[in-house]
């Protein structure tokens, strides 16, 4: 039955873009792997980590298009489902250093031995087992969009509110996570990391590995999520987005529909977050900070939002303007990335995707069902 | 209208409202109203704007809460326990003044959302349609005279289709009371004489409650007629009886 | 969405591709220039105190090209904004090194930007020059620490407040990081080993870029009415200080009553409020603008010449850098050679010139020698240098006063060849 | 050249003095302060030259000579016996001496004070008040002071200037004795006591005199006495000593200090709880002007605006340019800066707001959302523009006299610079109510904001209200950068710290409501510092976050939302 509903994901652009992760969890290890240095063809060493990197990216976005783009969810705090799985993740790679840490003390992080903890705290009892951290990968994230969901959506949080207290929860995390007391490194985060399954995380085979799971994790999330735009749920979480409360009069309950798919979309996060720490070395609370979220919404709005590619384009090319720019022009970067958000927003409202297969807006009045996350965002009454 | 209410619960007939108040920050929407409704009984419900119209369907249908009064529906459901989705799937369909469908859903994909059946998350994810649903399907759009457009957007329905559609919409749910809030307002002469049939042919097999300023097509639909102002009931019977009722007059005519 | 978009998705990944292997175009042939990595946050949070350290290094290298380079071969600068964002430093230092080939990299403010990239410097095996004081703990063979560490900077601030000033009741008060973290463990261990009762200690900290200080200072103003005389040692990071000592001023807090003495407040900061009311607050550097030396002068005439402002100040964190890159040049001369495992073989012992007088030289655990300055602010934003140590210390990468690592030593020559040697066990503690 | 003005300037060219006027207006701010410092002492200046100058030969002229050897400690102790002398003639010696103008001539060790002369200097001998000639910069070698001199010299003001014919001095001088009063002090304030006529002087004297006493090993009779001055006096300086004492206290006078230390401790904790509470106000009141902006270009058109922290960071960059300016052109108006600056910067934000609103908003009217996107662009380019003008390091806007210090009422230490950000803040908040509700342009704002189509037809021309409305926004966030200019950093990050938080103020306060963003700010402010004693400040904020996300729960559409029917659907 879950098959079955499964393959409603593959239909025809899916295939697509399943077809074309996967070649590249294929080629991009094997070229960078096999292929002698300096051979044209060769993806250079740097470079696989860093597509590695935006592939996770990817994935956050995705995460955050199918609340956006399909429940009309604008969360302004996915960030912070990304940042805990990455979390879980460093937390196991800490326990895997072991007694290499610089004090070489068996089960204390570094960070813990020199602020002088005795023991380890109970809430990192049990990440030194892959599979657990790896359950706490998804259950941390999962466990706080629902908590947070239950909440918030049962009691009819819609609109600016909702975004705006998504941005409080991250905000809230950050501040917290930035603490030392809470044992989770401060400022200073997770890092050094030395083996990941016992494969040391520097080995180029790590980094090829980590870059495949990447590449296959995103095309799961994407079956994952095509599956669920295109079920009848998917449907009804567009109805959702679009009138909530007619949905209530036929019987439906939104608040259980939303709560689903920011689930669903938290666990998503997650996994990116957890597949991102490996591959750039580190996690600490800037992952957290407001700022990083809004991002993603931009990823997102760029590629093109209620469509489950547009993310996905949207993330992998702001990602990689941001790291060319960064280099050819560290003192001007941030006036392009900024003209770049202007321009899409004022020329191509639906996003790159949107505007490449040629939709125009259902016309005017311009409270198109695309902003009902926002309906709510004036107080004047909606009609 | 001051009927006395029965005794035991099955004897109320299929809606009940006694004693019905509520009121916004000060102002009485809803003021002491009592309303039955008999079991496949056809009801139009005229009243000057601010009469309490739309905010009666809202306690129907348990988007707001009355502060005072009784609302029950087969005799024993009390509706003012319960919320929007669960008194819908009691069955009792609301369309609303201003046409709501699902825009950017196609015609079809509307209907499909609001056919009987399941509503948990899950059932929907893994919700494949039957042949059943299908015919039932073609039999609704037959009768809201969208066949030929079955795979449009709704958005780009004419205001009377939009209209049609939200009846289909109805339909598709199969609920035992219909509630339908003015469904000829903008509506061509044309399209409101469609109207007309397609409301009789609906009253057959449900019980219905229709709101309508349109006195014509009130008139149209011959059914006994109930009078609101200023939240409660002023007149109550056939249309004559309710347009010769001295009140009436003066509420409609007067000031 | 048609199939049109699935072929563009792989367009996109191509573009990507692409856009990103473009930049492995240059590489850098031995005739070809040197090129020297900048890795600061031009951008972000960070900026504020980053982007003076990026232009110092253009000075240096220019100054350096006019002298005519290196080895004969002119030096470049590769300048990289790692915006305040630490996985991004990470990816940065990785590009510098792998794509545009630099053999040296200058670079970083925050601990968790040197933390963030310190592996990748390790693997790719290169040189990292870090030019800010930092919490010690840690002695790393690719990286050289031209800051203070906490020897060469709060225990002598602590011992000149004790001895010179007589202080008995002490506030300290740091941003919630690693630093002020470790740096206060290390003084409290310090302060009690010198007879300091625990209620005469009161610790604080508060959040980055904290702007509302109400509640703290009055705070202090209470804990330091108690008549003995006490002191503030501040570790409040950069940006939070200027409401701080606003906050000080406005409630009637002066030097006399209640000195600051802070190790991250430098000429920069103070540039950016009216010092006035501070007046005989202190800092502890390994250098001050004001310091009166031939070489510093000179340091200031070209800075400024270079900015191209008359007003500019100059800071330690500068100075580390113009002792690291002195350091870096003199080593590759004498290896003659660029590549880093010549460099960190001959760079240990180098000595060259500070610019408060003295001279640097580059220890086997990665740290330099320093001054210790204490100097008090003035009203015209510089310091007036009350005391200073007779003579230089050494940079200690593991501190006596935390227990974890009191047996440890950094040594990076042989015999030893560790970053962290356990003297007791003798061995290497393995890792790093 | 002016520089010799300036107490801390070193004779020894430094690269980056400011020159000319800029360093008068610094040095006259420094003098102010010092006055503050001195307790009004320089109203003494004017006595120097009647003084009887000190005897060259005498043995306080040996201890001046010898004021530049030694450690700070050791000189520290000089200054002590020079106060030992009671010689009131070396009062403006002290003070010359403090303010760091004091210096040795090094060939024939003479103390004397300088006065520039092209690059040369005349020295005065301060012992004998003559000239004693022309002399290269160098001859002379500032005598260096640090914390410890000041503090010796303080003392032994206060203890020379006990007696001064200027009551003012005298109480300053007592007050200063306070912490430091010994079993010596005593004879020296009976002294002052017996001749002092003036009350309030007497009061505090006899205050000083109690500590004294509780210090000395005098009788328990006259200990207790002292006792209860003490505890009469009360004040946390009070709490101190006595607990100090409590140590050495013997049996019958021990008991009767506890009971004053509870005193004076539940006192103050009463006044600790106004303190925080006044605290609290004032952090709201930042918030407020921070959030105020945005309750009109987010609130009441419903624009998310991503760069209105870049519209304050602007407002508060102008106060800068102003200061500046008037730095270098006109040193004189320096405490008048903000009024130069407040409408400056409204005009200055308000244009670029209507720039923006012009630019970009305008095309994006109900899709709120994509406000987000464009204006957290612009709020990049906004940043990175002003960093590349200004540079990306701190700016100086300096406090104008009258925002500086504090004043205590009973137990509160109020600080002039936040009370008067509150009083802006309400201002401000009064006016924007007046304007919304009862101008013209209020009038159409919300008309345009409640129905855009009507308004047009009823020959609103509605472009011109949203420009107006987005301008104004601006403006107001504008005028918060000049306040928050006073207390905070000024530099291109400036706006991203109240960002997040001003949003949270308006949505708590309920969109679109003014009145509910005034009572959300100082909500949020008074809870924060509440918690911040007990929490500390991380905890505390965070605590405040998640009491929002909580309380939106209850009320989702925050504190003073809309009712009715209109809201739903």
């Amino acid at each position: 039955m879950i098959s079955q509903a499964l393959l409603r994901g593959l239909n025809g652009k899916a295939m697509w873009v399943v077809a074309l992760l996967v070649a590249a969890a294929i080629l991009v290890p094997a070229s960078n792997l096999l292929l002698p240095a300096g051979h044209p063809l060769r993806v250079p060493n740097y470079l696989v980590p860093l597509m590695g990197k935006y592939l996770c990216y990817a994935m956050l976005a995705l995460a955050l298009d199918l609340v956006w783009g399909y429940c009309g969810i604008l969360s302004l705090g996915h960030g912070a489902f990304f940042a805990l799985g990455g979390y879980a993740m460093g937390m196991y790679l800490m326990r895997q250093i072991g007694d290499r840490g610089v004090y070489g003390n068996p089960d204390l992080p570094d960070f813990m031995v020199f602020l002088n903890w005795d023991a380890l705290p109970w809430y990192w009892q049990g990440f030194d087992m892959f599979w657990f951290a790896m359950l706490m990968v998804m259950v941390v994230p999962g466990l706080l969009a629902f908590v947070f969901g239950w909440f918030a959506f049962r009691s009819r949080v819609t609109g600016v509110y909702l975004s705006i207290i998504t941005q409080a929860m991250t905000y809230a995390l950050l501040l917290a996570f930035f603490r030392n007391d809470m044992g989770f490194g401060g400022n200073n985060g997770l890092t050094d990391f030395k083996d990941i399954l016992g494969a040391s995380v520097q080995a180029g085979g790590t980094r090829a590995a980590l870059f495949a799971a990447s590449a296959l994790m995103l095309a799961a999330a994407f079956v994952v999520c095509s599956a669920i735009v295109n079920s009848k749920l998917g449907k009804l979480m567009i109805a959702v987005r679009d009138a909530e409360s007619r949905t209530r009069f036929l019987g439906f309950r939104p608040e259980y529909v939303k709560l689903f798919a920011f689930v669903v979309s938290a666990v998503i996060a997650g996994i990116a977050g957890a597949l991102y720490v490996p591959q750039v070395g580190i996690i600490n609370p800037g992952e957290f900070a407001p700022a990083n979220s809004i991002e993603v919404v931009i990823w997102a709005a760029v590629g093109g939002r209620g469509s489950l590619i547009g993310p996905i384009i949207g993330a992998i090319l702001v990602n990689v303007m941001k790291s060319y720019f960064t280099v050819a022009y560290p003192n001007l970067w941030l006036f392009a990335l900024g003209g770049m958000f202007v321009f899409v927003t004022l020329f191509m409202p639906k996003g790159i995707v949107g505007f490449l297969s040629g939709r125009r807006w259902p016309g005017r009045p311009a409270r198109t069902t695309t902003d009902a996350g926002l309906d709510t965002a004036k107080p004047s009454p909606a009609e | 209208m001051t009927s006395i209410a029965p005794a035991r619960a099955e004897d109320r007939p299929l809606l009940y409202l006694d004693g019905v108040s509520v009121s916004f920050d000060g102002f009485r929407a809803i003021n002491n109203l009592s309303l039955y409704l008999e079991k496949g009984e056809m009801r139009a419900i005229i009243g000057p704007n601010g009469a309490g119209k739309t905010t009666m369907m809202d306690i129907i249908t348990g988007k707001t809460r009355p502060d005072r009064g009784d609302v029950f529906f087969n005799g024993t459901i009390d509706l003012t326990q319960h919320d929007e989705p669960a008194i819908a799937t009691f069955g009792i369909g609301r369309k609303f003044q201003k046409p709501t469908v699902f825009e950017s859903h196609t015609v079809e994909d509307n209907l499909l959302l609001a056919m009987k059946g399941k509503r948990s998350v899950v059932a929907q994810f893994f919700h494949v349609s039957s042949r059943h649903e299908r015919e039932a399907l073609d039999g609704i759009l037959e009768t809201i005279r969208l066949t030929g457009r079955r795979a449009d957007q709704a958005a780009n329905l004419s205001h009377g289709q939009k209209q049609w559609l939200e009846i289909g919409m109805l339909l598709a749910q199969d609920p035992k009371l219909l509630l339908i809030d003015e469904p000829v307002a903008g509506m061509t002469d044309a399209e409101t004489e469609e109207t007309v049939r397609l409301l009789k042919e609906i009253a057959r097999d449900h019980s219905v409650i229709v709101v309508e300023h349109d006195m014509h097509f009130v008139r149209e639909l011959g059914v006994k007629v109930t009078c609101l102002h200023e939240g409660s009931v002023l007149s109550e019977g056939t249309l004559d009886h309710v347009s010769n009722d001295s009140r009436v007059i003066e509420v409609y005519l007067g000031r | 969405m048609s199939a049109s978009t699935g072929k563009f998705t792989m367009a996109t990944a191509a573009l990507a591709l692409a856009a990103s292997t473009a930049w492995t175009g240059a590489f850098a042939q031995d005739e070809g220039p040197i090129k020297v990595g900048i890795l600061h946050s031009l951008s972000g949070t960070m900026a504020i105190s980053e982007t003076t350290l990026k232009d110092v290094m253009l000075m240096l290298i220019e100054q350096q090209n006019e002298k005519g380079g290196v080895l004969g071969r002119q030096l470049e600068p590769v300048v990289v904004d790692i915006a305040s964002d630490w996985p991004l430093a990470a990816e940065k230092a990785r590009e510098l090194i792998e794509v545009e080939e630099v053999d040296a990299v200058f670079g970083c403010w925050t601990s968790v930007c040197r933390k963030s990239v310190l592996p990748v410097f390790e693997e790719l095996n290169s040189l990292l020059f870090y030019p800010v004081q930092y919490e010690g703990e840690e002695s790393q063979r690719n990286v050289f620490y031209t800051g203070a560490s906490p020897n060469q900077q709060a225990i002598p601030a602590v011992d000149y407040l004790m001895n010179e000033v007589g202080i008995e009741r002490w506030v300290l008060a740091g941003t919630d990081y690693v630093y002020p973290q470790t740096t206060n463990k290390i003084l409290e261990q310090y302060l009690k080993d010198a007879g300091v009762a625990e209620d005469d200690i009161m610790i604080n900290y508060t959040p980055f870029g904290h702007t509302d200080w109400q509640t703290i200072v009055s705070d202090i103003k209470a804990f330091g009415s108690s008549g003995k005389p006490t002191a503030v040692v501040s570790t409040i990071n950069g940006d939070a200080n200027v409401p701080f000592y606003r906050e000080l001023g406005n409630q009637g807090i002066d030097a006399v009553d209640i000195p600051v003495v802070a190790f991250s407040v430098g000429e920069e900061e103070l540039a950016g409020l009216d010092t006035a009311p501070l007046v005989g607050h202190l800092a502890a550097w390994n250098y001050f603008m004001s310091v009166d030396t031939p070489e510093n002068a000179e340091f200031i005439e070209a800075w400024t010449a270079f900015i191209g402002d008359e007003e500019r100040v100059t800071n330690d964190p500068m100075e580390a850098h113009y002792i690291g890159f002195n350091m870096w040049v003199e080593a590759v001369e004498k290896a003659e050679s660029t590549d880093p495992d010549a460099v960190i073989e001959n760079i240990v012992g180098v000595e060259v010139p500070n610019l408060t007088g003295g001279t640097a030289v580059m220890l086997a655990n990665h740290h330099i020698t320093k001054p210790v300055l204490i100097g008090e602010i003035q009203d015209d934003g510089q310091f007036d240098v009350v005391w200073e140590t007779d003579d230089l210390v050494e940079g200690d990468a593991w501190s006596n006063f935390l227990p974890e690592s009191a047996p440890l030593e950094a040594d990076w020559t042989d015999p030893i060849m560790c970053g962290n040697y356990n003297t007791e066990t003798e061995t290497c503690g393995s890792g790093s | 050249m002016a520089a010799s003005l300036d107490p801390g300037h070193r004779l020894r060219p430094l690269p980056n003095c400011p020159s000319g006027t800029s360093l008068m207006i610094r040095t006259f701010a420094a003098r102010w302060l010092a006055c503050l410092a001195l307790g009004l002492l320089f109203s003494l200046n004017g006595a120097y030259a009647q003084e009887a100058p000190i005897d060259p030969a005498g043995p306080v002229a040996d201890l001046v000579r010898q004021l530049p050897d030694g450690s700070y400690r050791d000189r520290g102790a000089v200054i002590g016996e020079l106060a030992a002398t009671g010689d009131s003639a070396l009062v403006p010696l002290l003070r010359t001496l403090e303010a760091g103008e004091l210096f040795l001539l090094t060939e024939t060790g003479a103390i004397v004070t300088i006065e520039p002369e092209g690059d040369e200097v005349v020295a005065t001998d301060v012992l004998t008040g003559e000239a004693i000639g022309t002399f290269g910069e160098d001859a002379v070698e500032e005598i260096r002071v640090n914390n410890l001199i000041r503090r010796e010299v303080r003392a032994a003001v206060s203890q020379l200037t006990l007696m001064s014919d200027s009551p003012s001095v005298r109480i300053a001088a007592a007050r200063e004795m306070f912490n430091g009063a010994n079993a010596d002090s005593i004879p020296m304030l009976d002294e002052a006591l017996a001749q002092e006529d003036n009350e309030t002087v007497r009061a505090v004297m006899e205050e000083v005199r109690a500590v004294a006493v509780l210090r000395s090993d005098a009788g328990p009779d006259e200990t207790a006495a002292a006792v209860d001055t003490i505890i009469e006096r009360g004040g946390r300086q009070a709490l101190g000593i006595l607990q100090a004492s409590l140590g050495s206290a013997s049996a019958d006078v021990a008991p009767a200090i506890e009971a004053g230390i509870a005193r004076i401790e539940r006192n103050l904790a009463l006044w600790g709880v106004g303190q925080n509470i006044w605290y609290g106000l004032s952090l709201g009141s930042v918030l407020l002007l921070a959030a105020i902006g945005l309750a009109i270009t987010f609130g009441v058109m419903g624009v998310i605006n991503m760069a209105h922290g870049e519209m304050v960071m602007l407002g508060a960059y102008t106060t800068y340019v102003v200061q500046e300016i008037i730095r270098n052109a006109a040193p004189g108006l320096f405490d008048y800066s903000l009024a130069f600056a407040l409408p400056l910067a409204f005009l200055v934000t308000a244009l670029v707001g209507i720039a923006i609103e012009r630019g970009v908003i305008r095309f994006l009217y109900g899709r709120p959302l994509e406000t987000l996107l464009a204006t957290w662009g612009l709020s990049l380019i906004i940043q990175q523009a002003v960093r590349t003008i200004f540079g990306a390091s701190n700016r100086e806007v300096g406090n104008p006299s009258w925002m500086s210090g504090a004043f205590e009422v009973g137990g509160l230490a109020i600080t002039n610079n936040r009370l008067w950000i509150i009083v802006f803040s309400l201002v401000v908040f009064a006016v924007l109510v007046f304007v919304m509700k009862k101008t013209a342009l209020g009038l159409h704002m919300r008309a345009v904001t409640q129905n855009r189509r009507m308004a047009s037809s009823m020959g609103i021309r509605t472009p011109w209200v949203d420009a107006m409305t987005f301008g104004l926004g601006s403006g107001v966030a504008g005028l918060a950068g000049v306040a928050l200019s006073q207390i905070s950093n000024v530099s291109p990050n400036l706006g991203q710290g109240y960002i997040i938080d001003s949003f949270m103020v308006v949505v708590f306060g309920g969109v679109g409501n003014l009145w509910g963003t005034l009572v959300g700010a100082f909500t949020l402010g008074v809870f924060n510092k509440l918690l911040e004693p007990h929490t500390g400040a991380v905890l505390a904020k965070v605590l405040v976050l998640v009491a929002i996300i909580l309380f939106i729960q209850k009320r989702p559409r925050g504190l003073f939302a809309l009712k009715g029917r209109a809201v739903e659907a």
